[in-house]
């Protein structure tokens, strides 16, 4: 488990060294050991006053900045040659260790800067759930393919496809299921369509949307256009198709007359 | 600034697109252009079916029913879907079957409407193969009216994805658990605090230059 | 009786409808026309590309996202399809994730110790993110005291940042001058550090889980 405390707008104290070395514009690859580390201990102090707890990374790397800068104000030792060299630390090898890190931390920081760029504009790209395939027979076989599993990162994908389908679709549910359309206003859609059409419309063409509100609306609407003689159904034998159509002389049939709103 | 017919088309096409067969309903469309009169936009949609219906080379074709415009395929398409879903799939499992699944996984025992509501979509043929598998199974009946059927998965999930239990399973990004979650005032103060913690040290190495200097 | 690429055009074009955001591979769409050689249907994808990039009165246009061909709204059209949705978008990666994710783009097999090394914090918390988004995977073990976990990227990972290939990443600017020359001594400070930072860091944390309880 990843502690609380994060200090700031750094991702850490190396985040923190190039942010420094920038606004300071200093050259990094010739650091000032004592005047970063004097800034670095600066901020670290002023975190420490505002309270904030800072984490350990930064405390270690303030330490560490303090040993380079110690040594390299005492004279070098004068050490005997049989001794093993990593005695004594060298501050100017500890320095270029320092510069290489912060080097190869930038590369990185770069490269996520850029992938953020790619993560944007992907972000805006948005697109259709894949369609139903079933009805052109399209069967998922009965027995389990041993050779091409899907795996658990196959269902992880799937569940943040879900994600980025359910943006773009959830309130299109909401939305209809709550507009508690007027019988009114689906009644005038129905009769456009068949006036467009000019000829019988199959019951079923009429419902569109599997949404239960929109149904019961729609199904009113017919009821309703009936009672009012401005549609006809027929049917030609029990359990066949249900065809709708325009009564004679309903062209003056208008919608905003006050009787047909609810 | 009131959009040109063109750019009016553009977007509606998009709109028919992502809403897919569902499609959308005038008054949906309408929502979107606040400022453009219904039967300017009825004009494009009208004109954007017969372009769609003369272009040959476009598969693609707009239907209008009751008062719902759609983008689908045209007729011809249903022969070549049929070759296209003859073809073997790259996954094995659908990405219908892969997200219910994973939805049964990590919040069993559900019902088929909870799973539904989740994934804004029938999931009635995703159960059917899910069970054909094996990799589910009927657990129970929820309590309330129908008391609908509850769904969990079976050793054979564990087996098929390589787990060794269900606590193997990835942890579930906050996003999965609840979509519409927005960031909570914890975050906004964060983000608060981490400008005042920046103007703060932007500060400080002004000074710094400063005295250098 | 070969078809020609008008109606070609259209088939794929329904194809891409139909398939949606799952997109096409070029090899399902050779498999639809037998006959017809990959480069030219290549060409027509290309051809279709363009054109709807170009046409105006059109808000789709096609991508080619990790090896798929997927027909996807232009970028103009995120405002009105995110209005239309009125639902908040989806969070981006935080900085850390995004570093971590660049880092194990770029290394891969990677363990998170060397991961930790290169940003100088822990990064156990954008591992999580990164695993729960389905964007990274466990490739394997290495070898050496204690067997870590080494990291890769998973085709997610192109799709979730636009890349048809690994060879779409940006270009990482240009590595440090003789990395492998350091002297001795570096390495041995070097290593120290990164000891004294594990200590202190998991002192730290068992602090931090302790308090929490």
């Amino acid at each position: 488990m990843e502690y609380k405390v994060k200090i700031d707008a750094f991702e850490g104290p190396l985040d923190l060294l190039l942010h420094l070395i920038k606004t300071l514009e200093i050259d990094i690859y010739d650091i000032p050991v004592a005047q970063i580390t004097d800034q670095y201990l600066q901020f670290i102090h002023h975190m420490r006053q505002l309270e904030l707890d800072v984490a350990s990374e930064y405390l270690v790397m303030a330490a560490s900045l303090v040993a380079i800068k110690s040594r390299m104000l005492l004279p070098k030792p004068e050490l005997p040659d049989e001794e093993p060299e990593d005695v004594y630390e060298d501050p100017e090898a500890s320095r270029e260790a320092l510069m290489q890190q912060l080097l190869d931390y930038q590369r990185y920081k770069e490269a996520a800067e850029a992938l953020k760029e790619n993560e944007k504009s992907r972000m805006r790209l948005y697109t259709k759930p894949p369609s139903d395939l079933s009805q052109y027979g399209c069967a998922d076989a009965a027995l389990m393919p041993v050779s091409k599993r899907a795996t658990v990162h196959d269902m992880m994908h799937a569940l943040q496809q879900l994600i980025r389908r359910k943006i773009g679709r959830e309130p299109l549910h909401t939305k209809i299921a709550k507009q508690a359309l007027p019988i009114g206003k689906q009644m005038q859609a129905v009769v456009s369509v068949l006036k467009n059409t000019r000829q019988p419309v199959l019951f079923s063409a009429l419902f569109p949307y599997s949404d239960r509100g929109q149904l019961v609306v729609t199904f009113l609407a017919l009821l309703e256009l009936m009672k009012k003689n401005v549609i006809a159904c027929r049917q030609e034998e029990n359990f066949s198709d249900i065809l709708v159509s325009l009564e004679e002389g309903t062209d003056e049939f208008d919608p905003n007359e006050d009787a047909f709103h609810y | 600034m009131s959009l040109t017919p063109t750019k009016m088309r553009s977007i509606i096409e998009g709109l028919l697109y992502l809403t897919g067969e569902e499609g959308l309903l005038l008054d949906q469309i309408a929502k979107v252009f606040p400022d453009a009169p219904e039967p300017s936009i009825r004009e494009i949609l009208e004109k954007m079916k017969r372009d769609y219906e003369e272009n040959e080379a476009s598969g693609l074709m707009i239907v209008e029913i009751a008062g719902g415009w759609r983008l689908v395929t045209k007729p011809f398409m249903a022969t070549y879907a049929e070759q296209f879903a003859a073809i073997p799939k790259m996954t094995p499992l659908s990405q219908a079957s892969l997200e219910t699944v994973a939805i049964i996984a990590y919040r069993q025992p559900i019902s088929r409407m909870e799973i539904e509501e989740v994934r804004g979509v029938k999931s009635e043929k995703a159960l059917h193969t899910l069970m054909a598998k094996g990799l589910i199974k009927e657990v129970g009946r929820a309590e309330g009216i129908g008391r609908p059927i509850l769904y969990g998965i079976t050793p054979v999930f564990l087996d098929y994805f390589g787990l060794r239990s269900l606590e193997d399973l990835p942890p579930l990004s906050e996003a999965v658990k609840d979509p519409g979650e927005r960031p909570d005032e914890v975050d906004l103060l964060y983000n608060r605090y981490k400008e005042t913690v920046k103007e703060w040290s932007d500060d400080n190495a002004e000074q710094a230059t400063g005295e250098a200097k």
